[in-house]
């Protein structure tokens, strides 16, 4: 099984490394039959691990030993990381295949491929990484293969943009991360996540509760920026410049998921039982982060215009659920709404990205319309996702967001249970509204919608099934004790509350129907309200004028602080401190130099002055 | 006639030598003062040597001399190269160093 | 095996030789003179590479591939070579990088003969540094170094923004004269306390401890302005800039690493307890070298000024690492300089392989170049990323057990006062540089490579050939597998920096850290 | 009798040089010159120095003044050359550092009593009335070394020498 996880980790990584050395392969069709295969091998071998669950796999091999620090590369296949594996090999399957279809035509298929396979191989060592730095080592890795895909289109600024944007997010938050994972190998004396656990239970922890708590703070920065939390958020959004795939397969199903996936890793470590923690007041900061995120970015998602947008801002939103649920201790309900968001959530985008493929590249839902007879595959699979995402039983997001609401509702965060069925509602709305926009009315765009080939809407009809089907399998079948079986940790069976349930599906439709009301008969429909709250609406097309604070951070604070430095380093050290010996030595050269004035008589007569000197001083003052 | 009234006259003749160097601009007869003082370096090896009552002192002289006549060959060679470069025998048109 | 080491060293040294004696009159008297002096780095290549293959690290032998010729029997002075694991490193370190600034120079044109000529015998002086056992040829070797580096840069090199190469190579050799004469002087003061010019006999023997805190800054500051240590270090970028590629290359790769190196070799080695007095304050100024550094990087516009201020900001990891006085700390500091050689050696040659065909490295004049470079600009964005700290990359794992090293130290004492700076601000510091080093480079592979084709670049031409190729592949290659698998020279550098005596001070105290060894 | 010839020669060594450093015309200064060559060769035979009297005489006065003269007469200097090169420079403060000098000299020739008949006598050399061979003897002997180098520096005075003066061959 140990050899069978590396498999896992590694065939994805030998299909980008044989791309990318092999730059014959990258232009005939055979290089992305590599990479589509590698992450079958994936998906296969999760199948595996997941009909031998009751087995958890361990192996490692030492990385780097210093000293008394040994840092090791080891692998751990336990139920949590099964399951993120199946989420990471299917979707990434199913994406793999579409992008097929999606980049066909595209002169550098091969490039995008070995990338695409590079990051599949970076996210699978995050899932598979049973330690802190070696997960650290896989976080960083994400955030570049991301890097290389958000920048896939080099040639437009605006790509190369988002995708230094993405990578800098990043690495601002990974600066905490790195932090927390030093605090805690303070505090525990080990970066292994077991180790880490037992330290916990023991009691074994050196230093105060504040040390733990900030440490938990620390992490989830780190959390913060891959899951794209308030404020680190801003890249996602951008990073929609990718190709579509792409963001279907990074920015929606499996990279963002990735922060959600570290935390229940890391926290599950300090859990001390049912919704107990050892890390204190961290959890509140924590549902806080996710509840302002959830629901800043539903308003947000109410105006855009362009449809990946609308799934980017939506992915926000959901990802603030699942914050929502690491806060309130429900780490397998957190997990369970990563699991079904990532099949509905890679089966909208690839529905986006289907119906752009099919309107030739237009984004904008303004010009498109009346697609749902022009692309009925597209249509009816884009309306299961969306009723998944907003939570229509028996779809998968009905358990899984009901649970969370629930989760809250146990913890008496009632404000936050608040935001989150008032997020419930407005998922709703600007759901519809997109689906409406897209599919009914005319079609407003210039070029021929047509559907999408085979090898793009199979991918579709697939996700779409298990979209349907994922959250009654996981809510009665085995998904209870799987999900709760990590370190034995996440007791209780799933159970939802009848009364809670109702009233996040009254919010839903409550949403669905004003979205029906304003966007049904016309495109519109918007404008009236538009017309009504005008600051309200520039606020949040503004997106509350976040991006543009950070605008001006980088450009007045660093870029002036930069300035200065280099002001420093020209003025100070070379002017000052270099220039005054300079000036010194120059100065004093320069009186000496008149000295020789290269006559040969007065060379002479110092030199006799000086003999005289120094005979009159031997027979005077020596003697 | 004592080794003092020799080491004066060898200091005398130095002298005229040294003031010779240090106030003429020929350099012609700047190494003709040169020469001076080298004979009266002679001297006073000479002088020395006749009061210590050995041979020494000549021998030096002996070597001193065949210096400087290698000295003078190659000093008046280099003038003659440098005359035949700046068409001057002034030392102090002589002071490329200078700058 | 002494004679591997010999090997190394004469090598480059025959090369020399055989070379003055080579006609240039035509291109293939070029060619063959390319080829001698490439034939003979690479004979220096495989013996460093047999050197690091037959280092026992677990021996107890710390000094192996001895070599001792008596020479100056009165004084005590003889030619020994030896290495121990840092030497190791570090002459890995020097034949890769110079094996490929061999295979970089191959561009330039102009009196070939007499730039292999200086190239060979830098090499040899630094070949030498990483080599002698001895404090004399110690000296000897690292100032034979400096004379090479200015000549070249006078005469190969370029302007750097508004400074002529004349000031640059000036000004560079100016400070690394003054300070290896300021370290002389403390060398000297080693030899009359002790009688040898032995470098393995420093360890035994018992310095007061008011010599050692003494002479400690004297020798430090002499060689550490090489490293360069702010604010000392106004000479580098410049230098860098000035240089011809492949002498930015050695320059940068191995030339700033002479001064960390002297540092451990002697004042380390020699005076444990001057560095535990003195090196808190160290851990001040590296943060300086460090944040600072960076943020001069992003405002700067031309390409090798912004590596030539990262490579300082770099350089300050190296000094956190020795600043900390622990194996871990230690280890990745060594580790950092190997792996920043490679690294930074990478960004010079690929700089140099445009500059030669756009004559302008000002950010702002560049862009869009990836479309008609696909291989270099490739690589720039992999050397980007490694010098930004990806994991994968021999910088990350480096830095990474230099920041596990400082967080272990316990705070670093500031000499004359009573402060402690806490072991964490540090950190913090080489954390965030981190960040900066990314936001900077990730601008400079924006600017340069991406965004839209440029017509004015239209004429480019990639790198094609093997040969143009093999450079820049082997860095890279080099810099992957020990970033990927760190073993293969950690472990040497291990087999070094156990038996330093330094380890046994550590600096301060602060509340215990578990898990660290302290 | 001695004493006489000394004072004799004494004045006509400091007279002749004194006119050799003050001549404006190089060749009349070459040969005063020569002159005091002449006078230091008699104080020479007066020391019982024949034998470097008479190379005084053959090299100095001979050899050596006669290149010298070439030399002036092949550069054949124009008076109005002369007259540029000369002015007065210099004058005062050499003959005060000259005379510092010299007065220095006498005062510690003084101090240490050589003008004594007594601590300052002549012994001349004890064995030998300055023969040739006496000379000869110490020279092959013990500072044959020397001897060689001497000759050795000879030779590469007269290769340097024409070698500097040679016309470039270009």
């Amino acid at each position: 099984m140990a050899f069978l996880a590396w498999v896992t980790l590694l065939a994805p990584l030998i299909a980008a490394i044989t791309l990318l050395v092999r730059p014959r392969l990258r232009g005939s069709s055979g290089g992305p039959k590599l990479a589509i295969f590698s992450v079958f091998i994936c998906a296969a071998t999760s199948l595996v691990f997941w009909l031998f669950r009751s087995e958890t796999v361990t192996t490692s091999f030492e990385w780097m030993t210093v000293g008394d620090l040994t840092i090791s590369i080891g692998l751990l296949v336990d139920n949590l990381s099964t399951l993120m594996l199946l989420v990471v090999g299917l979707v990434g399957s199913a994406i793999f295949v579409f992008a097929r279809g999606y980049m066909k035509g595209d002169p550098s298929i091969g490039r995008f491929y070995a990338k695409f396979a590079l990051f599949v191989f970076s996210m699978l060592g995050i899932v598979l990484a049973d330690n802190f730095l070696m997960m650290f080592i896989f976080w960083e890795l994400v955030g570049a293969s991301s890097y290389l895909l958000i920048g896939y289109y080099f040639e437009k600024p605006s790509a190369c943009d988002a995708a230094k944007k993405a990578f800098l997010t990043n690495r601002v938050a990974d600066f905490g991360f790195l932090l927390g994972i030093l605090m805690i190998w303070s505090l525990t004396g080990s970066f292994e996540f077991a180790k880490i656990a037992d330290a916990v239970k023991d009691g074994d922890v050196s230093g105060p509760q504040w040390q733990l708590t900030l440490a938990g703070i620390l992490i989830f920065v780190g959390a913060m920026g891959k899951s794209a939390q308030v404020p680190f958020h801003v890249w996602l959004p951008d990073a929609m410049e990718g190709p579509t795939p792409v963001s279907a397969l990074m920015h929606a199903a499996t990279m963002v998921a990735a922060g959600v996936f570290m935390i229940i890793r890391a926290f599950s470590c300090f859990d001390l039982g049912v919704g107990a923690t050892a890390l204190g007041g961290a959890s509140m900061f924590i549902a806080t982060t996710g509840g302002v995120t959830a629901f800043l970015a539903a308003t947000i998602a109410l105006v855009q215009r362009d449809i990946k947008k609308v799934l980017a801002y939506s992915t926000l939103s959901q990802l603030g659920y699942m914050v929502m649920a690491l806060g309130a201790g429900a780490y397998s309900i957190a997990m369970f709404h990563l699991t079904t968001h990532a099949f509905f959530k890679g089966l909208l985008f690839l529905c986006a990205g289907s119906v752009i493929h099919g309107c030739h590249h237009e984004q904008d839902m303004f010009k498109m319309g009346g697609l749902r007879k022009k692309m009925p595959a597209t249509f009816w699979c884009f309306t299961i996702g969306m009723f998944a995402l907003m939570g229509l039983a028996p779809l998968a997001g009905f358990f899984s967001k009901d649970l969370i609401i629930d989760s809250l509702h146990q913890k008496h965060l009632v404000g936050l249970q608040i935001g989150a069925t008032v997020t419930a509602a407005l998922t709703a709305l600007y759901m519809t509204r997109a689906w409406l926009l897209t599919f009914f009315g005319e079609y407003r765009g210039h070029a021929t919608p047509h559907e999408s080939p085979p090898v793009m809407t199979r991918p579709l009809k697939f996700l779409a099934f298990v979209s349907a089907v994922i959250g009654l399998v996981f809510y009665y079948g085995h998904g209870q004790d799987y999900l709760s079986a990590w370190h034995g940790k996440f007791a209780g069976p799933l159970h939802m509350d009848p009364t809670i349930a109702v009233v996040s599906t009254v919010a839903g439709v409550v949403g669905f129907l004003i979205a029906l009301a304003l966007y049904k008969k016309s495109h519109r429909g918007g404008e009236k309200i538009v017309a009504r709250f005008p600051r309200l609406h520039s606020l949040l097309v503004e997106k509350y004028y976040i991006d543009d604070s950070y605008h001006w951070l980088v450009q007045n604070v660093q870029q002036v602080i930069a300035r200065g430095c280099r002001w420093f380093e020209e003025a100070i050290v070379v002017g000052v401190l270099v220039g005054w010996p300079v000036g010194v030595t120059r100065w004093t050269g320069d009186r000496l130099r008149r000295m020789q004035s290269g006559r040969l008589a007065f060379y002479a007569s110092c030199f006799v002055g000086g003999v005289t000197i120094l005979i009159l001083f031997l027979y005077t003052v020596a003697h | 006639m004592t080794v003092g009234h020799l080491i004066t006259l060898s200091g005398v003749l130095f002298t005229i030598g040294m003031v010779g160097v240090m106030s003429r601009r020929n350099i012609l007869i700047v190494l003709l003062s040169v020469e001076l003082m080298l004979n009266a370096v002679a001297l006073a090896f000479v002088g020395f040597g006749a009061w210590r009552g050995n041979l020494d002192g000549q021998i030096m002289v002996f070597f001193a001399i065949t210096v400087a006549a290698a000295e003078v060959a190659v000093g008046l060679a280099m003038v003659i190269a440098l005359f035949r470069l700046r068409l001057t025998v002034d030392t102090d048109r002589v002071s490329l160093l200078k700058d | 095996m002494g004679w591997l080491g010999l090997v190394v060293l004469l090598s480059p040294l025959v090369a020399c030789v055989r070379l003055f004696f080579r006609p240039e009159k035509n291109d293939n008297d070029k060619e063959a003179i390319r080829r001698l002096a490439i034939g003979h780095v690479t004979v220096s290549l495989v013996a460093a590479v047999l050197m690091w293959f037959f280092y026992k690290p677990d021996s107890d032998e710390r000094w192996q591939f001895l070599i001792d010729v008596s020479w100056v029997e009165t004084m005590n002075l003889s030619f020994r070579l030896g290495v121990d694991g840092i030497g190791v490193a570090m002459v890995l370190l020097t034949s890769l990088v110079i094996w490929a600034g061999c295979y970089v120079s191959c561009s330039i044109k102009d009196r070939v003969k007499e730039h292999y000529i200086l190239l060979m015998a830098l090499v040899v002086g630094v070949f030498g540094v990483f080599l002698s056992l001895d404090l004399f040829f110690f000296y000897f070797f690292y100032e034979m170094a400096v004379i090479p580096m200015f000549l070249l840069i006078g005469i190969w090199g370029s302007r750097a923004a508004k400074y002529s190469k004349e000031y640059a190579t000036m000004k560079l050799t100016l400070y690394l004269t003054a300070g290896a004469v300021l370290a002389l002087v403390g060398v000297l003061a080693i030899y009359s306390e002790t009688g040898t010019f032995d470098i393995r006999a420093l360890k035994a023997h018992e310095f007061s401890e008011s010599f050692q805190i003494a002479w400690f800054p004297v020798i430090f500051l002499g060689f550490a302005s090489i490293i360069p240590m702010w604010p000392f270090h106004s000479w580098s970028p410049i230098g860098h800039a000035a240089a011809p590629s492949s002498v930015s290359m050695l320059h940068a790769g191995v030339l700033m690493k002479l001064g960390a190196f002297a540092v451990l070799r002697i004042a380390y080695e020699a005076l444990p307890d001057g560095a535990s007095y003195w090196m808190g304050w160290v851990g001040v100024l590296c943060c300086m070298n460090i944040i600072y550094g960076g943020l001069v990087a992003m405002a700067q516009r031309d390409l090798k000024f912004i590596i030539g201020f990262s490579s300082s900001s770099h350089m300050g990891y190296v000094l956190l690492g020795l600043a900390t006085m622990n194996t871990t700390g230690l280890a990745g500091a060594v580790f950092l300089m190997f792996a920043h050689g490679i690294m930074t050696a990478l960004a010079f040659g690929l700089i140099g392989w445009f500059y030669e065909q756009t004559h302008t490295r000002v950010v702002d004049d560049l862009g869009g170049m990836l479309k008609k470079l696909p291989f270099i600009g490739t690589c720039f964005i992999i050397m980007a990323m490694a010098s930004a700290g990806l994991p994968g990359f021999a910088n990350f794992a480096s830095e990474l057990l230099v920041i596990l090293g400082a967080w272990s130290s316990g705070g670093f004492a500031l000499a004359g006062t009573d402060l402690v700076l806490p072991y964490w601000i540090p950190v913090i510091a080489a954390i965030w540089g981190i960040v900066i080093s990314a936001t900077y480079l990730l601008r400079a592979v924006k600017d340069t490579w991406l965004g839209p084709e440029n017509p004015r670049w239209a004429e480019l031409k990639d790198a094609q050939t093997k040969r143009q190729k093999a450079p820049f592949v082997a860095l890279i290659v080099v810099l992957a597998l020990t970033g990927c698998f760190p073993r293969l020279i950690v472990d040497t550098i291990k087999g070094g920096v156990r038996h330093l005596p330094a380890l046994s001070k550590s600096v301060g105290d602060a509340e215990p850290v578990k898990g660290a060894e302290r | 009798m001695i004493g006489i010839f000394f004072w004799l020669f004494a004045a006509l060594l400091t007279v002749s040089g004194l006119l050799a450093i003050t001549r404006r015309n190089a060749v009349s200064a070459a040969l005063w010159a020569a002159v005091s060559f002449i006078a230091i060769a008699g104080i020479f035979v007066l020391l019982q120095a024949y034998f470097l009297a008479v190379v005084e005489v053959l090299v100095y006065a001979g050899a050596i003044m006669v290149l010298f003269l070439f030399v002036i007469m092949l550069l054949n200097l124009r008076e109005e050359d002369l007259q540029v090169l000369e002015g007065p420079r210099l004058h005062i403060l050499g003959v005060l550092l000259a005379a510092g000098f010299l007065g220095g000299l006498v005062w510690t020739c003084r101090r240490a009593g050589l003008y004594d008949a007594k601590n300052g006598a002549i012994k001349m050399t004890a064995e030998s009335v300055g023969e040739t061979k006496s000379l000869a003897a110490p020279l092959f002997m013990e500072y044959v070394l020397p001897f060689e180098i001497a000759s050795f520096l000879l030779l590469a005075a007269i290769v340097g020498a024409v070698l500097i003066t040679k016309k470039r061959l270009t």
